[in-house]
């Protein structure tokens, strides 16, 4: 506001909003205290833990391999990236071998995974937007195909289960491979007609460009990673700088945010990996060796070597790290998760102070934060 | 061609269903308190008192034809969005309750009929109350001037014929935004607080390009009367006030000339477009046409924004506000805001009808009739016989006739049409944002329209001076 | 729910230094290492020089050491250690911080202090809040040392190892279970 | 004619306010008394604010843009208004003064001073809203 | 100001772009599946509602009360009732509970089951006014042979050797096997099996033993049939 | 007054029709009068209308944590379509809906905010305990922060087991809920009005009660506050 209006001197009260638990666009249970000046944020509070159901303290009173059933539900988004991460992990300290088709699968269910749960979160963040019943189905629409293809080779929809320490725990049919195939060679054009509704869209751009800007040294004092932190330019994606599993052998590319890192960005990234990670479902599909899917056997006393394991895979929403401390027995001696929601989380007051409250969806959406992770 | 033809079948069904279910039910209800009861009054007893009852009766006669077809109609157009946008989004949308979904809004409506009525703490209990009566009340007398031009100036609704229709409707317009400022404020309610002021402000923002869009027409027609701007319209799509507010008319009538293959057709050019000045007035005509066509455009986004539909949504914007002014309306006080939300959905669509898309009048111009029905002559008869066949009863009733029902039949096909409309819109566009709001209002739409209305009197000057 | 196998890891063996120890120990700042069995440099420092060694690290041309992947809070029954995982945004060496924290007496267990370093490091902020909540390792000089995940009125610190599980109506055991 | 036109509007005014106010009132308190659904406790009686006790009133002094833009607009209206008369008889005029371009050029200059006043409310910084 | 317009165009073009796309959408097919009339085609892999197998040859329930599925539940929602027969000195499966409300569908228990007697079923429709329902005991959870062979040969599992010698282990449980949907056989004649199991001499288990004679193809209407019935 | 001469006149019949009508655990501090039967009367008349249109318009509340919520966001979209039944009106707030689908798990911090949620629905209103962390504690019924069982502080209607269940699994229970609502009686309901306290669901008397939980709460956004 102008001030030769004589504006200044007019005191209006501040208001202090719940934004949440119970919110529409809160994503579950993240509860923001605002102060408001008229719409405009001046201080935010993140009140998170009301999720918490105790991940880690489960994984030191649940054996190995009850524990690993449970982590899918870590960030129920992604459960091939916590499975996989957790396996890894164990797989680090036990150093077992795993087959060589047990990684391509692993691959190719966590690029599926990612596309599932990108396209999630472009429905949601349209909902954000305020489209609330149109677009938002479409991308439902494609992720119900992934999740019933996960049904077939996992058994449920979300609560895979699939990614066990030593490999996978089911070998495909070659007719779920001809399934996949399909929906790779369709997908494509599924993209480009989100992409016909929503990027170039006037609204959505006024409500994108230019918003909710992450700058770099901001992000990297945070540690904020994964899509959120290429949309700001910085090319950090473990699946290139620390290649894990089979990623080395395939050829991708990693999208960045074109612009200063707003809002757009951030969306524009994610869009562009799922064309990436269609891509490399293809790959894998071509490159699928034969042999065995597990190197360690699978039973109810599973345990693994002393000694401690760090690993840390390129989850859809950044670096997922697991430590381990193993003693031995069937039981880890601790487990920490190291989740990337809960340290992108920890930038949203940087970026919401100052902003009308309609940027908060807009913002918050666009770092895509799954509660659970957060809250674990 | 048309892989969904059964989704699109089903709709097309129902639509139909529903129609004639309010419509009937409106005709029924006229048909009784305008014709029956008067009738019978008169025949019971011939003396004054009667006399004056049945005319109070056939006065009443619009009031309750608006009281039977404003729930019933917004049943319907919850239903038609619910339907479209499912249409839209690939799935079935409600068709459990009745054949086809036919009764589920109804089901809506008796069951927030019955649900408990809350008034928080600390609300101001009796402005909580009236609150929703200040948004219904308008689009229920508010929509009156609109009667006469839908019904083509029916006997029975030409006491509705106001001579100053638009200025009455769009003052009636300006009243509901008090009912939800007065909501969102007694709600004590912080969330409502926000969404009742951000609803004043963006129903006072678009007010002006709206009137302005209007007077536009206004101006081109010399009136504010709604039927008569309904009746300049007449004879096809050129003389729409959408195409230039009757500067078209001389090519129509040109063209009908020509197609009928009178000798006077270079004579009635003539004298609607003089070629002495010939360059002056094609630029006159074609920047009242494309003025007229953006007002249109300018009315129905002000009008979007005057309703809150998507993208103008803001006042309940649900990612944000909860629910917006009516996040502590319960039972039936959420239901009449809902009720008035969709009527005021259907009163702009019908404005937009008759002041620009031509009233209740046949969209297709007589010389393109003239020229299709050339040779086949037998169905412009048939239509004729059994318009004579009838004559009897329609006279005897007065209530319907021919103009009527094709004026009625027009404005719902237009105004539905742009209704369904407002469903794809809502199933593609997101929500602005408060500033965005404003700019657009403020700094786009304003002085666009201003423009508009500066090149349409310049315009309509020149076409004056050479006429 | 009772801790049934809470038998340490066993106790790892020294090494030498490795290429941050020794570059720590130019600094002044000493150090030990650790048996690297997460497969990177593992040191572990000593309370009083956490602090400038993670700025050290954090802000050195040499190290670069600039992400801070996590914090994390390990009770070993006798002592309590406060592990930081560092990478780096710019290259691909990485660094296992300890500290290790003796608990004073056994009626002192629940305050174990150590510096902050929320202060110069944003993304330690909550991480440390965690711990605090999770461990109970008490971060002095902490902007806003709050209980992040539990409610602000939660007694003990869940993930210590003698942590007794509050019995009440909401998280009762289930009558009707069979555990 | 005209009078009792007005009159009948006005009465259709009043009706359109009083017949659902008696059917809200009717329907909802005879319904709710009736049908034993009105049970309000003090949980129930909060205002809703996402799960969590409301931590202040909300009749708050609230943000001065709104005022504003109310004030702003109340100039711009009352100016519509005025061409609102112009409109239906300005063709009359003209022609009675047998000079065709009369309306048009009174508007004209009505129109520029009205803009003049949006661009001086846009310059002065009136319309933004941050 | 020409900026001002070309945006202005763009912005049209782009929104009419995307009203374009949805309306377009209209005339595509429905996604739909109408679950109550049609039900979904799940994988035979589904982790659905848990449940005991039988032997589908010989009706011999397949529990061998080993323990192994109630230890390594993480949620402990298993619960087996055993005991030592005096007499042959093996174990007897008296009750066999499982909790839905607490199980989490992981399905560890029906990996670890050496006789794969206990198994995730493609039903899901457990949803019930009571917590107390979901508890379902081993007359609920046991499958009929029909069920059983069904899910056999959808799960690819070996069919199981009939068991040598002991069938008394069964016999406590064969009577409560037997469902009120399978009424309809009973007119059919007891084969031999019945001989085999000296126990069985109830009146109620006949029912289930008339079904060991069919053939492949009616056991599987049969299923069809008993599932549409349950759903 | 015309209680007290019915008491007089026939007081074996009226008890036997407060035994039809009154739930036990009321019976003794509620008396029907000679209005409650007249409306009991017209009740028998309207309800099997308003329930056939209660149940065929139930609006769930917005309401989800965790896992469980994708799934209920997933019954909302195209593939399950949950609109088919007239349910696809999700409401943002308590006060227009009329069922929660407690979908995902309720922790100890989350209960209090449950509680005023479900209290802040207006009459009738029901629940669907969604997924085995809401029905039990589920998967995580040992945790220390997690409710275990939300029908401890929440009455539950119907009960839907899995983890997540599958989209149809909630269109399963919502068809098993409008069988439960279009049984209803009105009397029945209205008799229960006499409770006027906002639900403290009685599961153990040794917990913190509600008040606490919900002051808890508040406490928390002050303390939020005060510090910066």
């Amino acid at each position: 506001m102008s001030t030769n209006l004589e504006t200044t001197n007019l005191k209006t009260d501040e208001m202090i909003i719940n934004m949440g638990p119970q919110h529409p666009a809160t994503h579950g249970v993240l509860r923001l205290i605002l102060k408001l000046d008229g719409e405009i944020v001046r201080h935010v509070e993140p009140v998170i833990g009301h999720l918490h159901r105790a991940q880690e303290w489960q994984g030191q009173n649940r054996t190995l391999f009850q524990y690993q059933a449970l982590i899918d539900r870590v960030d129920y988004l992604s459960g091939m990236f916590t499975s996989l991460a957790f396996a890894h992990a164990c797989e680090q300290i036990d150093g077992c071998q795993i087959p060589p088709r047990a990684q391509y699968l692993r691959a190719l269910v966590c690029e599926m995974n990612r596309i599932s749960s990108h396209l999630l979160w472009l429905g949601t963040f349209l909902i954000d937007l305020g489209a609330l019943f149109g677009f938002p189905f479409y991308p439902f629409r494609e992720r119900e195909k992934l999740l019933d293809l996960f049904e077939e080779i996992a058994g449920q929809r979300m609560m895979f289960n699939y990614i066990r320490i030593g490999g996978v725990q089911r070998d495909p049919k070659p007719s779920w491979f001809e399934k996949v195939r399909k929906f790779t060679a369709e997908f494509p054009d599924r993209i480009d007609e989100y992409e016909a509704i929503v990027t170039q869209n006037p609204i959505v751009l006024k409500r994108t460009k230019g918003v909710g800007i992450l700058d770099k040294s901001v992000a990297m004092d945070y540690g904020v990673t994964g899509p959120s932190i290429r949309g700001s330019g910085i090319n950090y994606d473990l699946r290139k700088t620390r290649p894990y599993g089979i990623y080395p052998e395939l050829n991708f590319e990693i999208p960045l945010g074109q612009n200063q890192g707003d809002t757009w960005d951030r969306y524009m990234c994610r869009i562009l990996e799922m064309r990436q990670s269609n891509n490399l479902i293809n790959q894998c599909l071509d490159k699928m060796p034969e042999g065995e899917i597990s190197g360690k056997k699978q039973i109810a006393g599973l345990r693994i070597k002393a000694g401690e394991g760090f690993s840390a895979i390129e989850s859809p929403r950044g670096v997922l790290g697991c430590y381990v401390i193993s003693n031995g027995s069937d039981k880890a001696y601790r487990i920490r998760w190291r989740n990337p929601s809960f340290c992108n989380l920890a930038v949203l007051p940087s970026l919401l102070i100052g902003r009308p409250i309609s940027d908060i969806m807009a913002i918050f959406g666009s770092i895509d934060v799954i509660l659970p992770d957060v809250d674990r | 061609m048309l892989a969904n033809s059964a989704e699109l079948f089903k709709f097309t069904r129902l639509t139909l269903i529903w129609l004639t279910l309010i419509f009937g039910s409106v005709w029924g209800a006229c048909f009784i308190v305008g014709v029956l009861l008067p009738t019978l009054l008169l025949r019971a007893c011939d003396n004054e008192i009667f006399a004056l009852l049945a005319q109070i009766c056939q006065y009443l006669t619009p009031l309750i034809a608006i009281l039977v077809f404003i729930p019933i109609n917004a049943m319907f157009m919850v239903l038609v969005e619910r339907r479209g946008l499912a249409l839209f989004t690939v799935r079935m949308g409600p068709n459990r309750v009745g054949p086809d979904g036919l009764l589920q809004t109804a089901a809506d409506a008796v069951k927030l009929l019955f649900k408990e009525d809350i008034i928080p703490t600390g609300a101001d209990a009796w402005l909580f109350t009236l609150a929703p009566i200040i948004f219904f009340a308008p689009s229920i007398f508010g929509s009156i001037p609109l009667l006469a031009a839908i019904t083509g100036n029916n006997d029975l609704f030409a006491i509705t014929n106001l001579p100053t229709g638009i200025f009455f409707i769009i003052a009636a317009s300006s009243v509901p935004v008090v009912g939800i400022v007065m909501g969102g404020w007694a709600s004590n309610n912080k969330y409502s607080l926000v969404g009742g002021l951000r609803s004043a402000a963006q129903a006072i923002s678009y007010e002006i390009p709206l009137v302005l869009s209007l007077v536009t027409i206004c101006y081109l027609n010399q009136s504010l009367n709604v039927v008569e701007i309904a009746s300049r319209q007449t004879g096809g799509f050129l003389n729409w006030n959408i195409f230039g507010g009757g500067a078209l008319n001389g090519l129509d009538k040109y063209l009908n000339a020509l197609i009928n293959g009178s000798s006077n057709a270079n004579d009635i050019l003539q004298a609607y477009y003089p070629s002495n000045q010939w360059i002056l007035t094609v630029i006159a005509i074609a920047g009242l046409v494309v003025s007229t066509i953006i007002a249109f455009f300018m009315y129905i986004t002000a009008a979007c924004a005057e309703v809150n539909r998507i993208p103008f949504d803001l006042p309940e914007a649900e990612s944000e506000l909860v629910s917006g002014y009516n996040t502590e309306y319960s039972g039936i006080k959420f239901a009449i805001f809902f009720l008035a939300e969709f009527t005021n959905l259907f009163i702009v669509s019908s404005i937009a009808t008759i002041m620009f898309l031509g009233a209740g009048n046949n969209p297709i111009p007589q010389f393109l009739i003239d020229y299709l029905f050339k040779n086949v002559t037998f169905i412009p008869q048939t239509i004729n016989a059994i318009t004579q066949a009838l004559s009897p009863l329609i006279n005897q009733i007065h209530l319907i006739n021919p103009i009527t029902f094709w004026s009625v039949v027009w404005m719902i096909v237009k105004t539905y049409s742009l209704v369904f409309f407002a469903v794809l819109v809502r199933g593609t566009l997101p929500r602005f944002k408060i500033d965005q709001l404003m700019d657009f209002g403020w700094k786009r739409l304003i002085p666009l329209s201003l423009l508009v209305f500066f090149i349409v009197i310049f315009a309509k000057g020149v076409i004056n001076t050479n006429v | 729910m009772s801790q049934t196998d809470t038998n340490k890891p066993n106790e790892t063996k020294e090494m030498e230094l490795g290429k941050f120890g020794k570059f720590l120990k130019d600094n002044g700042i000493d150090s030990t290492r650790k048996d690297d069995s997460i497969n990177v440099e593992t040191i572990v420092i000593s309370v009083k020089d956490l602090e400038p060694a993670l700025r050290l690290l954090k802000t050195s041309s040499e190290t670069k050491l600039n992400m801070l992947l996590t914090i994390s809070g390990v009770d070993y029954t006798d002592r309590i250690d406060s592990i930081y995982h560092l990478w780096s945004y710019d290259h691909n060496d990485a660094l296992v911080i300890k500290v290790e924290l003796p608990k004073q007496s056994q009626a002192n267990t629940d305050t174990v202090n150590l510096t902050s370093i929320a202060n110069f490091w944003s993304a330690a902020n909550w991480h440390e809040r965690e711990t605090y909540d999770l461990v109970g390792i008490r971060y002095l000089r902490h902007p806003y040392l709050r209980r992040i995940l539990n409610p602000w009125d939660w007694e003990g610190h869940p993930l210590r190892r003698d942590y007794k599980q509050l019995v009440d109506a909401l998280n009762d055991k289930n009558p009707h279970s069979f555990r | 004619m005209a009078q009792l036109q007005v009159i009948q509007i006005l009465i259709f005014v009043l009706l359109g306010f009083a017949l659902p106010a008696i059917g809200m009132i009717g329907l909802a308190y005879i319904l709710q008394i009736m049908f034993g659904y009105h049970r309000p406790n003090s949980v129930k009686n909060q205002p809703y604010e996402c799960g969590i006790k409301a931590f202040q009133d909300a009749f708050l002094q609230f943000d001065i843009r709104y005022y504003l833009y109310a004030l702003l607009f109340i100039i711009f209206d009352i100016e519509v208004i005025f061409i609102m008369p112009w409109a239906v008889t300005s063709d009359f005029i003209s022609k009675a003064l047998k000079y065709p371009m009369l309306g048009a050029i009174e508007m004209a200059i009505f129109l520029v001073i009205l803009t003049f006043g949006l661009v001086y409310a846009w310059k002065k910084g009136a319309l933004e809203w941050e | 100001m020409s900026n001002l317009l070309t945006r202005a165009k763009d912005s049209i073009y782009q929104v009419l772009r995307g009203l374009k796309t949805v309306a377009v959408h209209s005339l595509r097919i429905p996604t739909t599946k109408e679950y109550p009339d049609t039900m979904p085609p799940l994988p035979p892999h589904f982790r659905g509602r848990l449940a005991l197998n039988v032997n589908p040859e010989t009706n011999e329930h397949l529990c061998i009360s080993c323990r192994q599925c109630e230890r390594v539940c993480p949620d402990k929602c298993i619960e087996i009732t055993a005991h030592k027969s005096p007499e042959t000195n093996k174990l007897e499966l008296i009750d066999f509970k499982i909790d839905h409300g607490l199980c989490m569908f992981c399905g560890l228990c029906t990996e670890v089951c050496p006789t794969d007697c206990i198994i995730n079923t493609n039903d899901f429709e457990m949803a019930d006014y009571s917590r107390e329902a979901l508890v379902y005991d081993i007359r609920k959870l046991t499958l009929t042979q029909g069920e059983s062979s069904h899910y056999f040969a959808a799960k690819e599992i070996a069919l199981p050797k009939p068991k040598p010698a002991k069938p008394v282990a069964s016999a406590p449980i064969a009577p409560s096997i037997a469902k009120p949907v399978e009424t309809k056989t009973e007119a059919k004649p007891v084969e031999t099996k019945t001989e085999a199991k000296p126990a069985e001499t109830k009146t109620e288990t006949k029912p289930a033993e008339t079904k060991t004679e069919a053939k492949p193809a009616e056991t599987d209407t049969d299923t069809k049939s008993t599932d549409n019935e349950s759903k | 007054m015309s209680e007290l001469l019915n008491n007089d006149l026939n007081s074996t019949d009226l008890a036997r029709e407060n035994a039809a009508l009154i739930s036990p655990e009321l019976a003794d501090t509620v008396t029907l009068t000679s209005i409650d039967k007249a409306i009991n009367m017209l009740s028998q008349i309207v309800s099997p209308i308003a329930n056939l249109a209660r149940s065929n318009s139930v609006w769930p509340l917005t309401f989800g944590t965790s896992c469980c919520a994708i799934e209920m966001m997933c019954v909302g979209m195209s593939a399950f379509d949950i609109s088919r039944f007239g349910s696809e009106v999700f409401r943002a707030t308590p006060r227009q809906a009329d069922l929660i689908i407690t979908a995902g798990t309720i922790t100890r911090k989350m209960a209090s905010a449950l509680i005023t949620l479900y209290e802040q629905l207006p009459e009738p209103k029901y629940v669907i305990a969604m997924g085995a962390c809401t029905i039990t504690g589920g998967m995580f019924n040992d945790s220390y922060s997690v409710v275990q069982g939300v029908d401890r502080i929440i009455p539950v209607d119907v009960y839907l087991p899995g983890c997540p269940p599958r989209p149809e699994a909630i269109l399963d229970a919502l068809l098993k809920l409008q069988q439960k609502i279009r049984t209803e009686n009105y009397a029945k309901r209205r008799v229960q009005a006499y409770q006027q306290r906002p639900v403290c669901y009685v599961d153990y008397d040794c917990g913190r009660p509600l008040e606490d939980l919900l002051a808890m709460a508040m406490e928390d956004t002050s303390l939020a506050l005060d510090q910066k």
